[in-house]
């Protein structure tokens, strides 16, 4: 058993300290029905080669996204992610440190979450941001509730065009804590009303930006009619990366802004764990969700960090906290700022136009594909297209000739038969040439 | 060394990655540009690895020593699980590519939720929830939807959560829209039966258990109170956080838990990363099975299936609580760790937690003044009764173990008793590194009874930082970098 | 260039400071007609997705010995290195350290090598060892060249079961040296007479343990032969894991003992990077080559280590230094050390336990294939078949089909025509019961 | 804190590794089999891992901090190299597999020649040494060989070497039976031209120049001196330990070289991992080609295959060097940082090394007391000639830089100058680094020459140990840990 260091001498000792003839003694509390004598169903203690063995063999069932054509997003994207960030991920004292409570010990952990959270405000345009939540659709349910608490109300309207998984979490949540949800129907064009929306009623609206079929619109317009009710404006953000090359949230007016942070430092991980980015105004700081670093000096006068404005948190307010949340992202957080520190303004603006290209040549070929409408007109790195088959009929046969086309609409909107034939398509830097070229060719042979 | 942010270090021109060059096709961004810069500092590669390093080594961790942090169970994590998790048919799968192209991904969703399952006695688990709390508020919503059913949601409100609970519990229940109604403690660190029987009632929707508890002990009333609760119509949540005192010798399942959330960075040791990510599946009982949140996995015939939506369920979900499936990279390092100490690990596992705590226990009951006779679980309860007159408060006793080479124990919880210090050592710790801890730990306490005081109030002092005004830091708060003003910059 | 830090306007103002009008006021002493102004025929830099992808493509073209039944030996190993292992090695402590000639900041490296030195004195059973050499067949060549200068003489004599690159790295380096090298010829069952070539001109005899072929024999004997004669017995053991279950040279009166280290922490890596271990008698300690670590004490009196006996050394000796390495393999030692360690005692002889097994096991079914002799009779993990066919032909054929065999013994020994029917094959701990049926079921249709 | 040796903290039982029970076939070792103890000690995994990063914390690395250290190339080490290294087509095959399973390991070989011999301009290139001392030997051996082939090896058996030179550089040759003569430098830090020229004659097999030389300069009278050995019957072997200062921008071929070693982990940024490994391909003229050692990949039609044996040679080769190939797992590292820069990015590494220490050059000369007027190469030199009076050595400033942060600069090296500290920041440096050292540096300039010499004398205070007693620890060596008394084990 290589991970337990005691040796069967140093249990008859330490029972011998202990005073306990053996070590059912220390389990005498244990109502004696409830004691298990018998072993498990579960195999036995194992090796690390026969581990490696078995989950190898399970890892090798599934294609993995950098070994073929690969088009999948809709709320998580596959980007490169330089060895660097993963490699310090890694380093003991980042990995096995626990919580920065003790801040002396913990100076590391709460600089980078200093660091992140000015990145997450810088990158949204917002005034400040927490040290993380656990994904963007968290986040984003989150901030409904957080707008609650802001306007004293509990009605949220939500677009039509938020990812549906959003919508589902937010709905869960409000349905649970007696809150008021109204959402509109999905609109592939992105041209609901959602002001009409918007009454006295209303704490919140939230959009998704780029909206879940990859529209791209000015958000000023809804920032105002949220405004003028009274009611704040909450965007959702799935492909931060889009911030390097639109205009910020925090630009046009919104009040709480919530992104997925996947796309910067971590991988695909089908589907967790990921990380929650969540960002602001200054004066609802005390209404905020989850942990932050907070600038302040130690008793020499220097400059240090502290976990800061926890009287908002559960172990300290318990029922009346802002949140339940307690362990967060972190280690998420930290492949994030590593990852965005490299790229730098630089990269970071690169990266998002060479994405912005790399989906702006996909949908230039699907379009020559005969009965392929690209429906977005404007859009990021992802758009829709629609087929004249079945979505789903359409991206299981590309995966048969090894190409991950995109997400069927109807995967996530299971029974709205108008995105029956719409496929949500997302291409990023890690695509080439020969990717868009496999993928059209195999349209064409899907749909002919 | 001083580590100045990446923003005081970044200059224009400076990059840390090399992507090509764009080639320039028409933009489709209909206006919605970004004009100004973002603000970002630009760095090579060499520079952003120094700084990581440096502020890296900032850090206290549990590769470089021991964190007797009761009640988050800072074990060894084994790099083997690091590993695992990488295996790009793990690491870099998408979420939403078609369910034929991950097969192996759903065995490992499965395979993960049969050992939970059969180590707790559940027959059935939920695997999305991101985080112990998160599972908490599965179980809660598992519960109220089971309530819903009966017709019962809205009179059953109220909620038993003992004074001992982790914060979580009652931020839990009010997120989830109940009321929450404190259970104190009997003397000797349990439920208070008899308080407890007297709150249960028509509006009980159901009780939220630590076992073992906060204090380290096991609620040996656990029957009774499943019972009771049962008997009055409302549930039983156990907060799993302690699971790893009982893994392999007790089956929740067997003492009438609805509801278990388990902390697989804690039991099943994925790292804790300076805050996360955790992972929180959460086993269910029959009565609450019906209602788990989407999606899940489930077999048909020999394939595996993941159900995403309502209609494709047999069950009546409450509904979603993440957008996709749950931590997958987490489930990997657990199964990984389970795979390795197996039936037979686990079982030892639980016992050498409990063996080391009261080891530990046995070693300082002496000197410093434990809160409950032994034997304790996993972890053992001191108060600072032993400090009283010394001028050394259970804080300043902290921080001076912080010169020593150790991390704090937690302090000041539970809150049942004064001060409190709870060590829990863990499995993973031998009996020297032990042995030289309670050392220390004797000699402290030695220390604060003989009146160094300053040695203790004065601590820590051989730290990056000293004690920090955290004071000041919630007064005004300072949560970003900002460029300094103009005129300075153009110095 | 991301790993450049100095921006155009960096250099700018460093030229003004320097006084140079550009960077080539700073290349003045470089005589005109060498400077190179064009480009060269390279390509310019690359991103890390691109490089990755490059060398991804190299590398999916080889066969990987994990990948497929595998039983490649004849100095080197595939064993399962623990993931411990290669994390902690990439520490940036250990990972980019220079050599710990200051020793106030280098406690870390200088320790391990403390450790390293004792855990290869006792595996082999010798009084001490150095702090590594390139890998076993550069420190079986140092071996000799220390044996020459301790007895004064400079004849060596090797047995023909020397791995045939030991013995050519002895006879480039003796031929350049001056030395007299006498090698016999190879014997596949291990029964040549050495002794009878030991004479007072001798400086040392060069055994194998176990032999190339895999034979296992006890060296008393012609340690006490080279002994009568005045010279030493150097004993080269190429599978370090081997010190698990056979006595140790060290017993049996070796005066220097050599070997591979690779077995232990240390991937295959198509041949190196490896590490070579050198031990000792003490009272040779003066004549060693290569670095080595020593207890000490700082000016407060705490333990502590330094290199030292570095008069030894080139960069103090120079041209009178018992050797001219300089760098070694300091992180492969690192590997070793923390492998070993995790062994431990128990681990370590289960670990030879298990191999020894393997080998046995594959034996007993190579056996049974209509037309395979095995010829080794007492054997580690490694032995020796004899097949009707040219070995290089099987094991070619045993490739297409999927099983990497074994080493033609003709590969090492080309023109020796009695060794062309030979294959030399190695089993370990990571050989399942199907890698050997797999094994046996090829080597059946190869033969048929 | 204080990391005992892992002998003194293991015992009996425990284990690090969970290996299967042997089944218990019966043995073939005839009666081989080892009979006592080996006396290793057992730890478990957590034990393990606890124990090496608490070393490591001990090291002072690149990534944490600036190593101006002369003639060593300090650089940043990118971790995409670790990690293409690390991919099974490389990591995980065997040097004797049949060659038609490792076609893209000869690939790479291949390439990585052809990048090294179009840099040098060389048309040969040697792969199978394992370090730079290592490649020296075999260019020397080529040289021999060649003299062999001209039937002058017994005639020519004297090599001239600078005083400057790198130990290696004697040692080397006396280990390939040459003699070695050393020849003086001028005022001006460069080979003395005319003693040079006097001490060439018909024993003379060649020279061993560096260049860059050790002093940081560039040998002004590279070709003549090339040409003054050639027409002498002699050849010319560089040494190629400071090719970082020139790559890109210089072609040695183009200089008169016959051979060059190229220390990968300097220039090519592969790690020093503590002293090694490294690896010492041999760029080689085409009067030293035919001689190249065993193996080496040669092109058959869109082919490649690696000649390991003579009789499957066209050329003359030497002998061989090594068991197997080279330090393939240094090539592909080399490679990825070789591709990630291209020949542009080569080229500016060589600008921007140049640049840094002409910067510190220029930075400290006006307090220090500079060797040689500039412009330098990639590496500033400095002698003590500052630091007469003050009661400061070399030695005490380089310690004293210890407690500023700093891995010293190389000093006492080369032996040409009194008391040297050679600086070579290499081309990985910031600016903003290079400002902070220099301020340091002028700083503790000021410092040793205000008297404070007890700063400097009882340097470093600030590390793990103080000054250690290296005296005693060469005269009764202790090389290793050994057990108690059994007396004393006994207690």
């Amino acid at each position: 058993m290589r991970y337990l260091p005691l040796t069967a001498d140093d249990r008859q000792q330490m029972l011998g300290v202990i005073g306990a003839k053996s070590i059912d003694d220390l389990f005498v509390d244990v109502p004696e029905a409830a004691r298990i004598d018998h072993a498990f169903d579960l195999p036995p203690h194992q090796g690390e080669l026969e581990v490696e063995r078995a989950l190898s063999a399970m890892a090798a069932k599934n294609v993995s996204a950098g070994t073929v054509p690969f088009f999948v997003g809709a709320g998580a994207y596959k980007h490169h992610v330089p060895a660097t960030v993963d490699h310090l991920i890694q380093r003991s004292e980042f990995l096995t440190s626990y919580t920065p409570y003790q801040p002396e010990i913990s100076q590391g952990t709460l600089q980078y979450l200093f660091e992140f959270q000015t990145q997450v405000a810088l990158l949204t345009g917002m005034e400040v941001a927490n040290a993380s939540m656990y994904d963007g659709s968290t986040a984003c349910s989150e901030a409904v509730q957080m707008a609650h608490r802001v306007t004293r109300r509990t009605k949220a309207v939500l677009s039509g065009n938020l990812h549906p998984h959003y919508r589902a979490v937010i709905e869960t949540n409000s349905r649970f804590a007696g809150d008021a949800v109204v959402a509109l129907e999905a609109n592939v064009t992105g041209t609901e009303d959602l002001a009409a929306q918007i009454d006295g009623e209303t704490s919140c609206v939230v959009v998704q930006y780029p909206d879940f079929f990859g529209n791209i619109q000015d958000l000023s317009a809804i920032a105002a009619a949220a405004h003028e009710q009274g009611a704040l404006l909450i965007v959702a953000i799935p492909e931060i990366v889009s911030m390097g090359a639109l205009r910020a949230p925090g630009e046009m007016g919104a009040d709480i802004v919530v992104a997925e942070g996947q796309s910067i430092g971590n991988p695909l991980n089908f589907g967790g764990p990921y990380v929650g980015l969540f960002a602001t105004r200054q004066k609802y700081v005390r209404q905020m969700p989850g942990r932050l670093a907070g600038e302040t000096v130690d008793v020499d006068g220097r400059r240090g960090y502290v976990l800061t404005l926890s009287t908002r948190e559960q172990h300290i307010r318990r029922e009346k906290a802002t949140s339940n949340i307690c362990t967060n992202s972190g280690l998420c957080c930290l492949a994030f700022t590593i990852h965005l520190s490299l790229l730098g303004e630089q990269g970071f603006t690169r990266l998002a136009a060479l994405n912005h290209e790399s989906a702006c040549k996909l949908a230039g070929d699907l379009e020559q594909v005969a009965g392929v409408d690209v429906l977005t007109q404007a859009f990021f790195n992802e758009f829709t297209i629609r087929t004249p088959k079945p979505a789903v009929e359409v991206i299981d046969a590309l995966a048969e000739k090894g190409v991950l086309g995109g997400v069927p609409a109807s995967r996530l909107m299971p029974g709205n038969e108008a995105v029956r034939d719409l496929i949500i398509v997302a291409a990023t830097e890690v695509n080439t040439d020969a990717d868009r070229a496999a993928y059209k060719a195999a349209l064409a042979e899907v749909l002919s | 060394y001083e580590e100045a942010l990446i923003f005081e270090r970044g200059r224009d021109g400076a990059c840390g990655v090399d992507l090509p060059e764009p080639e320039g096709v028409t933009p489709r961004l209909n206006g919605m540009a970004r004009k100004g810069a973002i603000g970002l500092p630009g760095l090579s590669e060499p520079e952003v690895m120094r700084h990581f390093v440096r502020l890296s080594q900032k850090n206290y961790s549990i590769d470089a020593g021991f964190y007797p942090l009761g009640s988050c169970t800072m074990k060894h994590n084994p790099r083997l699980n690091e590993k695992m998790a990488r295996l790009p048919g793990f690491a870099d799968v998408h979420p939403l590519q078609p369910q034929s192209t991950v097969p192996g991904a759903l065995e490992l969703m499965s395979e993960l939720g049969r050992w939970l399952m059969e180590l707790t006695g559940m027959p059935a688990v939920a695997m999305s929830p991101k985080a112990g709390a998160h599972g908490e508020l599965c179980g809660l919503m598992a519960i109220r939807a089971a309530l819903e059913a009966r017709g019962e949601a809205d009179t059953r409100t109220r909620v038993l959560v003992p004074e001992s609970a982790h914060g979580t519990n009652p931020a839990t229940a009010a997120a989830c829209g109940f009321s929450v109604d404190a259970i104190p403690a009997t003397e000797d660190g349990r439920v208070d039966l008899a308080a407890f029987e007297a709150k249960l009632g028509e509006d009980v929707a159901g009780i939220m258990l630590t076992n073992p508890n906060t204090c380290g002990l096991f609620e040996r009333d656990i029957r009774k109170i499943a019972d009771a609760v049962h008997d009055a119509g409302g549930y039983f949540y156990c907060d799993g956080a302690n699971f790893n005192a009982i893994v392999g010798r007790v089956k929740p399942g067997d003492l009438g838990v609805d509801a278990m959330h388990i902390n697989l960075h804690k039991t099943f040791s994925t790292p804790h990363g300076g805050g996360g990510p955790g992972a929180g599946p959460v086993v269910l009982s029959d009565a609450l099975a019906p209602f788990a949140p989407l999606p899940y996995v489930v077999k048909e015939g020999d394939k595996l299936r993941l159900i995403e939506d309502e209609a494709a369920s047999d069950a009546d979900p409450f509904g979603r609580m993440v957008a996709f499936h749950g931590q997958m990279g987490m489930f990997v390092r657990a199964l990984s760790y389970m795979m390795s100490h197996g039936s037979d690990g686990l079982r030892q596992v639980a016992e050498d937690a409990v063996l080391n705590a009261n080891y530990v226990l046995a070693s300082l009951k002496d000197v410093m003044s434990a809160s409950f006779e032994g034997p304790c679980m996993h972890e053992a309860l001191f108060d600072d009764r032993f400090l009283k007159g010394t001028g050394v408060e259970t804080l300043d006793f902290a921080k001076a173990m912080i010169d020593e080479g150790y991390h704090p124990m937690t302090v000041y919880f539970p809150l049942v008793v004064h001060g409190a210090m709870l060590i829990e050592p863990t499995e993973t710790e031998s009996k020297s590194t032990l042995d030289v801890f309670i050392g220390c730990m004797r000699e402290l306490t030695r220390a604060a009874k003989a009146g160094e005081t300053e040695r203790f109030t004065n601590a820590p002092e051989l730290t990056p930082r000293r004690r920090l005004d955290e004071t000041a830091a919630a007064r005004k708060p300072i949560l970003r970098w900002t460029p300094p003003a103009p005129a300075q910059a153009a110095e």
